[in-house]
């Protein structure tokens, strides 16, 4: 297995779901010759030419619905959102159209499109740069969500996603781009809608996806020292969301925290946490733990003091672990 | 129906092509008058906006458009699906919310889909169906050459961002879409003057580099610029717009009592019958007979009369149903 | 006090603020002579002129990001959003302009506008006119989000929306525009924020807000006979939402439903839920249980057999009654 | 600056007029020059836009607008801030998100505004300001008579339709409000020929109503042509683009390293230099002094310097004031 960034996995699922399907195509703003404004396209325009890789004009809000329309007749265009935060100008395109076109006229289209875009903060690029606003997504019957926190399900999740005959939203996370990791090589697929535990422990589940998930294990880490067992679940998918792993392990644990980037408020979290208590809270020995950012805009300036990490993670969890009834 | 490639839509339509407009134009005047009334009568849920007046577009457009072509179209969509060639009965049923209708009863009038006839949907949200469209056209210039797609909407919808939009990106890449507007003055409840300072969308378009031409609501006029425009963009020249003038004779929708519209605009516009002016034109010319139109009117009103009572004996969808194909 | 229509409440609240400030004035589509699409500004057009009551072209992006310029610069616009499902369209200028000018330039500007816009189902208009949608709205910091449920409400909390120097979103529910009501004439304010306990009762709390009040209040009225005492609380605001007047009355009850017409998965009901879960579990004796539509699109048939209320409200409450652990 | 409504802004600037744009071009010269410096160096985080080689268009245009008008720009905003009258030392502490910045840290660059002289903000979001800036000239209209917007912009953000839609409406209630479209051949990493098909933005401009003109990188035309849109809008006669087509030195952002522009196109690009063609023609007139010419760069290099300082020594906000202000 070869080691490699994030943002490589995510080109190189691209390259190769093109390469499988002539139908596949990429569009988006600046993704041609400079291959993206994070690099995720590098190289594809020279092996597939500007038929297939589609530099954009800057109008997100049409070009999204022109993917819409293209895949109802045949074709299964990857789109590229720059930034998560500027999805807000092709929303309707997103919920209106994309997400209801399949069950809106009876199952007569076929919808595979995805979308890629980055999201998140730790470039303190601010306020309309640093947005997680999975949540609206997941609340969007028709569209599913995921969120690949290493480069193997960057590239695993992105791969599925292009099979997917539905939308699919893929969340990727800017922080996460450099990241190094192990992909696998060859077809490597992560099924959409199946959690993954990338920590066994016996004390406090911890349920979270994207960077999180590196913040959510240091937490463990630094638990482990004072005896608290974290068990860490990356949901990889906020929509579907694999509510059987997540049961599994509270009814073990007993204990949950659920961790977000995004603003906590109304956030996915919530309703991890409504679900568990809705239909398990008998297995619950503690309150549910909830960490997300502060109400708030993204601020230029302290964002490392704005982002949720590590730090809050492992004192939910301490919480959980010490609390009871 | 045309060959593709070829350039004979540009040619006047022969007897046959006319009375096949004709028979068009008569069969949208049916059904728009039947739905008005069932709805009226309480038949119908939601709501329903009709095209009556503006019988010519859809004919003429779709007369140059063969089963495999896409079109997009609106919330006053029932003439383009029709002129397009879907089923009366599943259009009726689907427009009933029935369960065997085109949508399986989830669309109803306002976004009846049929995929089977490259109908990509009426919408909804103004301006929506308009990417949509040119993203049909994007599909048939990557993977259907010769195919392309028309996409209908109105003067009220070229306010909006995703027209510009959409025309940047179809003159950019030179797809194969041709953009019908059927400018009937009023958008819901205010016309035109108070939402454009420009005469023309033609001009809107012209500004995206989009060539354009307005013509009046005369089904001749519209089928000959129509026929230039489609058989341009598939051989690969490029995007157009066609703007139609025309009126619209009722309410936004049905139901809409005009309050804001005086009784003498509201006759003004019906005075401007493209059907009937055709008719006469056609018999004029010997192509029809009174006798014939009259025949023909029969058959249109007893298919529609048949359409109702398939569409009224078919079942309800079953709440069961609701959750199916929600993902595939 | 008058019995007045929900719709007409609306159209008072706006009237009597324009004669109150100069500064105050209405844009959308179809307001001036038509009176709007429900008739809310009817005769506003008459009695302020066009320069206040401004019918715009179709381009809700444009003249709501508008509207947030002309506020930074001294105006107090309302803008009417013909339908929730259309808010789509305008969702850059809500979330990154509207949502954010007043924090990310340090409290330089204040942004008094208030987006008004009916939302919900029961008008069979299928799927793209029907969506509730406030939870999106919730989770972006720097808006508030109220939704009125009776037409004493509809009046007050618009004419405190109206006079609030930040955004504010003001969910109408098509359904209750019909709806006649008492209506305190003069000032009237309602304060963003309260919640408003509508219904006494021991047994089960049932939060909600907009139309599904009355279904809760029917589900309310079959409990009763079945000797389950049901308190219901009109959350009133969305964002912020009251906390105490809730955490107050599951205190007494100890049990939970939270309702609403928005698809479950995601909604409103999931913060809620999880606020009690995180803060207040010691205090319930039996799970909470979440009512909202189902995982779909709303469609055009059947839409009575989609939308949630009173028999879906009463069989949580129930279950909710009967549970415990 | 002159008096409102009067016609005197499009006479030829005098001596102490033609200076003062001098000296704002050389601010913002020295200014940007400096921030790409400390920027390279790691002292400021995130994104950072210089707008060197175009400093003519704010010099020229704000050169005709007083404190209380209003002006909207973008993310390459640093110019037209600066032009308008910002505080240096306020505006260098807030790229450097400090506490004291005017927007207490919070916006840096990309956001930066400055309520006191009529800045409605930089915006992240391509096209955004568009219609926002369009609103406060809605706002002119209504509230403060005599005062206009100039809105900035790229040719890049002219292909959202965000700029559309704002342009129709402008242009249907006539609002003063002047569009400032810098055309620098570039968004981001891709040349305007990949996302426009006309050669001006001007004519998406006239396609909106909206009269429009083009010209060069040359301060005393734009000055020209913006003191007569100021002029129109200020008497209520309605909105006006003005393109101004110049180049963009360097890459996107400040670390850009443009391996998608030749060397050749680069160097081409630098050779326009508006401020150095501007003081030779000062010279030449002899409204300038090579010696004055130093002895005011100095002046700039040391102002700009002192601002840096400031920056550098002024506070950063404490994680306790990070909550303040959401909501009044
Ligand atoms: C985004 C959006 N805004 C507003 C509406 C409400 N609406 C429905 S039809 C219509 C007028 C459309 O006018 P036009 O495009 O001229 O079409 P016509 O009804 O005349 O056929 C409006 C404003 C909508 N459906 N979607
Ligand atoms: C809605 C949106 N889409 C994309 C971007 C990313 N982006 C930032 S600047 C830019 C190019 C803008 O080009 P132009 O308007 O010509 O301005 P210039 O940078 O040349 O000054 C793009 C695509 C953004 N910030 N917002
Ligand atoms: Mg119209
Ligand atoms: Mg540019």
């Amino acid at each position: 297995m070869a080691e490699i960034r994030y943002i490589l996995a995510v080109g190189q699922a691209m390259g190769e779901e093109m390469e499988r399907d002539p139908d596949v195509l990429l569009l988006g703003e600046d993704v041609g010759a400079p291959g993206g404004s994070f690099g995720a396209s590098r190289g594809l325009l020279e092996r597939f030419g500007s038929r297939r890789v589609v530099d954009t004009p800057i109008c997100e809000a049409s070009f999204l619905s022109l993917a819409a329309g293209a895949a109802a007749c045949g074709l299964r265009p990857i789109v590229e959102i720059m930034f998560m935060d500027f999805i807000t100008v092709c929303m309707d395109g997103m919920v209106n159209q994309l997400a209801k076109m399949r069950y809106m006229f009876g199952n007569q289209y076929k919808l595979p499109v995805v979308v890629r875009t980055p999201a998140g903060g730790g470039l303190n690029a601010g306020p309309q740069h640093s947005q997680c606003l999975e949540a609206w997504f997941a609340h969007v019957p028709g569209l599913k969500v995921v969120m690949p926190a290493t480069p193997a399900d960057a590239k695993g999740l992105l791969k599925s996603a292009i099979r997917d005959d539905n939308p699919v939203l893929v969340v990727e996370h800017k922080a996460l781009h450099a990241m190094k990791g192990e992909v696998p090589e060859g077809e490597h697929l992560v099924p959409i809608g199946e959690a993954r535990v990338c920590r066994q422990g016996g004390d406090v589940t911890v349920v979270t996806a994207g960077r999180m998930v590196h913040e959510a294990l240091a937490a463990a880490a630094e638990l482990e020292a004072e005896g608290i067992g974290l068990e860490v679940i990356d949901l990889r998918s906020i929509q579907p969301w694999d509510k059987q792993t997540v049961f599994d392990s509270v009814a073990k644990t007993h204990r949950l925290v659920v961790a977000h980037e995004a603003v906590k408020a109304f956030g996915f979290g919530a309703e991890v946490a409504a679900a568990v208590g809705e239909e398990l809270m008998d297995e619950l020995d503690a309150p549910i733990g909830r960490v997300g950012a502060p109400f708030m805009p993204v601020p230029f300036s302290l964002e490392q003091a704005y982002l949720p990490g590590a730090v809050q993670i492992a004192q939910a969890a301490r919480q959980a672990a010490q609390g009871g009834f | 129906m045309s060959a593709r490639g070829q350039k004979v839509q540009q040619a006047r339509p022969n007897k046959n092509q006319l009375l096949a407009m004709y028979e068009t134009m008569l069969l949208i005047r049916r059904v728009e008058e039947t739905l008005m009334e069932v709805f009226s009568a309480g038949e119908i849920p939601g709501f329903l906006h009709v095209c009556l007046g503006q019988e010519a577009v859809p004919a003429a457009v779709a007369a140059h458009l063969s089963q495999d072509d896409y079109i997009g179209t609106t919330h006053r969509g029932h003439g383009h699906a029709l002129a397009k060639g879907v089923d009366l009965n599943l259009f009726m049923a689907e427009i009933y919310g029935r369960a065997n209708g085109y949508c399986l009863g989830r669309s109803g009038s306002m976004h009846l889909a049929d995929a089977g006839h490259g109908v990509l949907g009426a919408n909804g949200i103004v301006g929506g169906g308009i990417p949509i469209t040119t993203g049909a056209a994007f599909a048939c210039a990557y993977k259907h050459p010769g195919r392309v797609a028309v996409c209908f909407f109105g003067e009220g919808a070229s306010s909006q961002g995703a027209f510009y939009e959409s025309l940047n990106m179809a003159a950019l890449w030179k797809l194969p879409v041709v953009y019908v507007c059927e400018n009937n003055g009023w958008a819901e409840f205010t016309p035109q003057s108070v939402h454009m300072t420009v005469a023309d969308v033609a001009q809107r378009a012209r500004a995206a580099g989009v060539e354009a031409e307005v013509v009046s609501n005369d089904v001749l006029a519209i089928h000959q610029v129509a026929g230039r425009a489609i058989a341009r963009a598939r051989s690969g020249e490029g995007p157009f717009l066609l703007e139609v003038k025309c009126n619209r004779w009722h309410g936004h929708f049905v139901g809409d009592a005009q309050k804001y519209r005086g009784k003498e605009a509201v006759a003004q516009a019906m005075s401007d019958d493209c059907l009937a002016r055709f008719e006469q034109e056609l018999i004029g010319a010997k192509v029809l007979t009174a006798k014939k139109a009259k025949e023909l009117d029969q058959e249109k009103r007893e298919a529609v009369a048949q359409a109702v009572e398939f569409a009224r004996s078919s079942p309800m969808p079953q709440p069961g149903d609701l959750a199916e194909g929600l993902y595939l």
